[in-house]
């Protein structure tokens, strides 16, 4: 099902170019046809749905005047495997929870196209009364359901289906009402799928940003958004937002104009604030330089998104720690969890308790920022030699073009990601975290970073290795995959040495 | 440990990408002396069987993370027992059903299932160890009463 | 039961000055003689007690540990009817609300030194099988009770017992082995009672820093603490230093040696921080100056001392950000409350909570600090000149003696106290919070503030009012008293205007 | 509301120091046309009934936040009624007992000690403001009904 099968006629060569009209329109047919709610996608009539939307429903709208008003909104994740069970979760989401943006995440076989396997999902979630899947299943319910769901709430709706094959999925959301679609070539396909090339899963990809610039065209400005916490599992912020950059490049090359960027926190009060604020300037330096003048791009940070403590008081404390960090951050908004998450999916109830946390602690931290903090300028300046040096290179392995640049790197390491599942991808490269409790780089695998940069990071590294008095190695990274979901006593002892 | 290093079959089973856990358990299995056969992540039932069966494994580690290994996870045992695996060693670990379940419910639903042990969420890798150091004595004690 | 009664024998003219042996021994026999229990008082064995108990029991010497370690301590409130459940709830909260400090709040009554009514309390409790007191009967129990919650903990035990009478209950707890003291002379009579004078309390207060001097001389440091917080309700640094700054000469004058310095959190990050160092600073600088030269303080922060929110989502957040702001400001412990704190005294479970979700707070903030962040230095700055100008003229009007001048002060409204119950302050200065979520002096009532600081106040606070375009005036105030406990979603709403 | 202002009587019982809401609701008292005898902080039971037949008040409203209310409460419609103020009308509010109890059940227990409401903890001052006109209303109303 990963193979790209009848695709064969429409298949260009790999660029970073806009597909051509003629040949999408023949690309569309083709994946509409591969399961029969395709048949109820009608663009026309999705244009209209959107256009009869008032702005406060359209995401795109909504993350424009957030940045405007230098708001911070939150947006929980969410799905369920019935239709009525996730028009239920959506209503208590908007409701109780205030969420300003509100979710529908899909199960794990929609996304991997599984979509017989959805099909049983469903039935046995009926059979069981409970969701015996992960998410909605979104293929299979079709246009005129998400539309109901989209109804149902006061609030723009937003896809969330951490897939490498976002076609059929994006094509009936959007159709449905949702304005707007988390996932990107090079961070899902890293990130959420061992077999399909990175190749093929920019060539997906390609195809929903291209859709969304036929949007566009015809006057509807949906959202896309990049998901740079990849694998979730201590990324640096330099590795987020170098994803984050190319991602958002090949985006713009299809047309997308309102484009949305997203990075796990490290929970660093410095070094979110520094990340945040970094990934907005260079990607737009970099869009400006490749003549995208015009896009714009909101950031956003998520909560915790590594190993999760047992102790409900300890994961309230990074739900609201992660509002705070959102805030002084300035970040556009902010993806929330709950005191569920080392347990399983949370109930609708335990999932709008996170985001009301997270909301009171984004508006007790809304009026701080660090500008001047002279740790926060060290930090920016060094995440920023740390992107450009990757993202320069790659632009040139590409002779210029982003999509051939990002393949050709990642086969020779220069680009990397940490924890990847994906076979592609070398996965050498190995974070952890360093005394002062921020994210650095122990290996760089492959990756070309400037030697100072790797001093710094490894200096960082050792002093922790010192000061905890275990060596310098793998280990620091693999007790820094559990740190967080240590118990407290033992992260910080009521006890004296 | 016997001289002969005992085989384990490691994975994360149906369409679930969390290698991270899987991926430690692996390397400590084989810093624990245990020849690991590392699937990684979004493995069929079936290739768990087959790699069993091929590398004559002693034990199968099924990891499941993503709520839907209740679904995955059906008919495993008897997978195992069509292919002449009748006795193998099979865990299944890691957040196994879809949301905050009380945990003796889950796990008695996954040891019907047929597996020797299920490990709540958050289990850690000593405990994984623990149990296998057990369970492979257990085994060698039965062995040696009854004549082979 | 408030007035000085048989004491006259013993009462000097009131100052600063330390009291004499002879004065003092007579001064102790009398109080010890007003209810049964004080006989268990054996000041000898009371020594030997302490010699007794293990450094990391003796809260002067971990608050210097500390403070040398650079850790921020966490500390809950909490006491109960009974022995019993008094002794439970402290085992919960040292072993599973990690507690580095154990309190016993005592109730009303006995702050009162209403002890008749203590003991029916008591009895009622039993009765009912529920806590009828809002804390801990301390002398009623008597000393050999008050060893036995000691020994059943493995921390220091502190007594809360916001009174302006504290001397027979701090004779008792001392003597068992409590080895901390919350309380002081300024700042609870202008908070804790209607109608005795602040001279009173001064002196109530000299007695029990007296009693510590005479510990300190026979080699046992015990700890003092001073309450700043007031009347916790929107209660603006600069008042609270000046109360920490005057209690802490009064004390080091009867020869304390150990003495923390306690002040609510305003809930903006830069001006707490700003407050702790500038509290710190201050009240070293002003005890030099006077020739104390040997008194270690420590600076503690109080979680919202104000009106709390009804939702457990919303007091998560706020126990959270309390503890982020303790470890940013750099405060040696802060001092905790719970999601029941709208309600009532929360359950030992409840409070171990709080302590756990403050604890990781801690951990996660515990290396960031503001130092060369703009805002902070200035900040700080203000913060000195409304100390300085206030604490310069009580002294000034005390011909050199603080506790005359601090009489004489709150007569003339030199010092006031918003919010104060108590009929001898005028409690005519009103605060508010501004714009940016800083607690600014809305009406300084007759406090001699410079014409500058008071500018910066006003338009600060006229900021606010246009922004929510409100009249200028006192009801910024009492919208203030309101703010943390509003539902979120009117203080940030999920709606666009 | 009628020419001739009600009179009202507030403070806080006991050995309670919490003043700052008795002090808004008084003030919104005063801001909404009652006569508002504000007695403060820590006042024994005995001089809310003398301060209320002194200035023949039509209410009293009683404070209690600390917790121990629900001794310091009981009694006190029966000392009104020693004082001859039979049907005075009687609130308290606050946070009455000690810990968080399920509101209902406290409510009972005050209205049981012949409140004629109690308000639930964090009650607003508009709230209180309705009920007291609603109430005189009914007086009112029944006053006109009975012949004098
Ligand atoms: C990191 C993470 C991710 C990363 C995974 C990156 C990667 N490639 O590995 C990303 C971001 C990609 C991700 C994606 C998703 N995730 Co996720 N994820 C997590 C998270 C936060 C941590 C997992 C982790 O790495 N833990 C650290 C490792 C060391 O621990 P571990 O995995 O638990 O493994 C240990 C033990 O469990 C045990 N163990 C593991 N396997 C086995 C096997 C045996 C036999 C034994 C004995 C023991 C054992 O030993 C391991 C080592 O100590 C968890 C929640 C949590 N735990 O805090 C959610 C969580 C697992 N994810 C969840 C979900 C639902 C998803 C998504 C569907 C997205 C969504 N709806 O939000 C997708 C799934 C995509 C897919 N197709 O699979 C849910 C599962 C819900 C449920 N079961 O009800 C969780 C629990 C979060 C939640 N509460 O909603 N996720
Ligand atoms: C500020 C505060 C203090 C300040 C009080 C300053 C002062 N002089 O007023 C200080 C720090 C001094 C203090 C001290 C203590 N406090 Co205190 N305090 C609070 C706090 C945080 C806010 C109270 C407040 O000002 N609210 C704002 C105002 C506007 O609201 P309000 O008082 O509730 O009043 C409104 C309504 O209730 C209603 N209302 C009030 N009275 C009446 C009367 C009638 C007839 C009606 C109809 C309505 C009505 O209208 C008002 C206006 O809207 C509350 C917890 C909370 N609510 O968040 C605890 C709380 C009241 N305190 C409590 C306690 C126990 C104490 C102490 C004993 C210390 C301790 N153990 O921790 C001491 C008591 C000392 C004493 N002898 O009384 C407990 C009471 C516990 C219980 N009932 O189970 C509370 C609930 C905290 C807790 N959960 O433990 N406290």
């Amino acid at each position: 099902m990963n193979a790209p099968g009848s695709r064969e006629a429409t298949r260009l060569p790999l660029s970073e170019k806009r597909i051509p009209d003629e040949v999408f329109a023949q690309m569309r047919a083709e994946n509409l046809a591969r399961w029969p709610t395709g048949a109820g996608v009608d663009f026309d009539a999705a244009v209209e749905r959107h256009r009869s939307l008032p702005p406060h429903k359209q995401l795109a709208w909504v993350m424009r005047k957030a940045d405007a008003e230098r708001r911070c909104l939150t947006q929980p994740r969410g799905g369920f495997g019935t239709f009525e069970l996730q028009k239920q979760l959506m209503q208590v989401l908007d409701r109780d929870g205030h969420a300003d943006v509100v979710p529908t995440t899909t199960d794990s076989y929609t996304r991997n196209e599984h979509w017989h396997l959805a099909q049983k999902g469903i039935e046995e979630t009926e059979k069981m009364g409970r969701s015996m899947l992960n998410g909605y299943p979104m293929v299979n319910y079709g246009v005129e359901r998400a539309a109901e769901l989209v109804d149902a709430i006061n609030k723009p709706a937003i896809m969330l289906t951490g897939t490498a094959m976002p076609r059929l999925t994006g094509e009936i959301g959007y159709a449905g009402g949702y304005s707007g679609y988390l996932g990107s070539g090079i961070a899902y396909t890293v990130s959420y799928i061992k077999e399909l090339s990175i190749e093929e899963g920019i060539r997906n990809y390609q195809y929903l940003d291209r859709l969304v610039a036929m949007y566009q065209d015809a006057g509807v400005e949906l959202h896309r958004r990049q998901p740079g916490f990849l694998t979730g599992t201590n990324i640096p912020p330099s590795i987020a937002i170098i994803t984050c950059v190319l991602d958002c490049l090949l985006a713009a090359a299809q047309g997308v104009k309102n484009y949305g960027l997203e990075m796990g926190q490290t929970l660093h009060l410095v070094q979110d604030a520094a990340a945040t604020v970094v990934c907005r300037e260079l990607c737009q330096d970099y869009l400006r330089r490749r003549g995208h003048e015009d896009v714009f791009t909101s950031v956003t940070l998520l909560h915790w998104m590594g190993a999760w403590p047992h102790d409900d008081a300890q994961s309230a404390a990074l739900i609201s720690y992660g509002g705070t960090l959102a805030a002084v951050a300035g970040a556009n908004s902010v993806t929330t969890k709950s005191t569920h998450e080392a347990f399983g999916i949370p109930t609708p109830e335990i999932n709008a308790e996170g985001l009301r946390m997270t909301r009171t602690a984004i508006y007790l931290a809304r009026n701080i920022r660090l500008d001047g903090l002279p740790e926060f300028e060290q930090e920016k300046e060094w995440i920023r030699r740390e992107v450009r040096a990757i993202v320069d290179k790659v632009l040139e392995m590409g002779d210029g073009d982003v999509a051939v640049g990002t393949i050709r790197a990642f086969e020779a390491g220069v680009l990397d990601i940490p924890w990847s599942p994906n076979r592609y991808v070398k996965s050498r490269i190995l974070p952890a975290r360093d005394a002062d409790g921020c994210l650095r780089i122990l290996d760089p695998g492959l990756m070309p970073f400037p030697r100072d940069v790797l001093e710094f990071n490894e200096a960082k590294l050792r002093r922790r290795a010192e000061k905890e008095n275990v060596s310098y190695g793998p280990d620091l990274a693999v007790s820094s995959v559990y740190e967080m979901a240590e118990p407290i006593a033992k992260l910080l002892p009521d006890t004296w040495s | 440990m016997s001289a002969h290093p005992r085989t384990i079959v490691t994975g994360v089973i149906g369409s679930d990408t969390h290698i991270v856990g899987n991926r430690i358990l692996t390397m400590a299995l084989e810093k624990a002396g245990y020849k690991a056969v590392a699937l990684g992540a979004l493995t069929p039932a079936a290739d768990f069987i087959k790699a069993a069966v091929e590398t004559d494994a002693d034990a199968i580690l099924v990891s499941s993370l993503y709520g839907q290994g209740e679904l995955d996870c059906r008919g495993f045992r008897d997978l195992c027992v069509e292919a002449g695996l009748d006795d193998i060693l099979l865990y299944v670990g890691g957040n196994l059903v879809v949301g905050k379940q009380a945990w003796p419910d889950v796990e008695k639903r996954f040891l019907e299932m047929g597996f020797d042990r299920a490990a709540a969420p958050g289990t850690r890798v000593e405990t994984v160890i623990a149990w296998l150091e057990h369970d492979f004595a257990a085994r060698d004690r039965n062995a040696q009463k009854e004549p082979a």
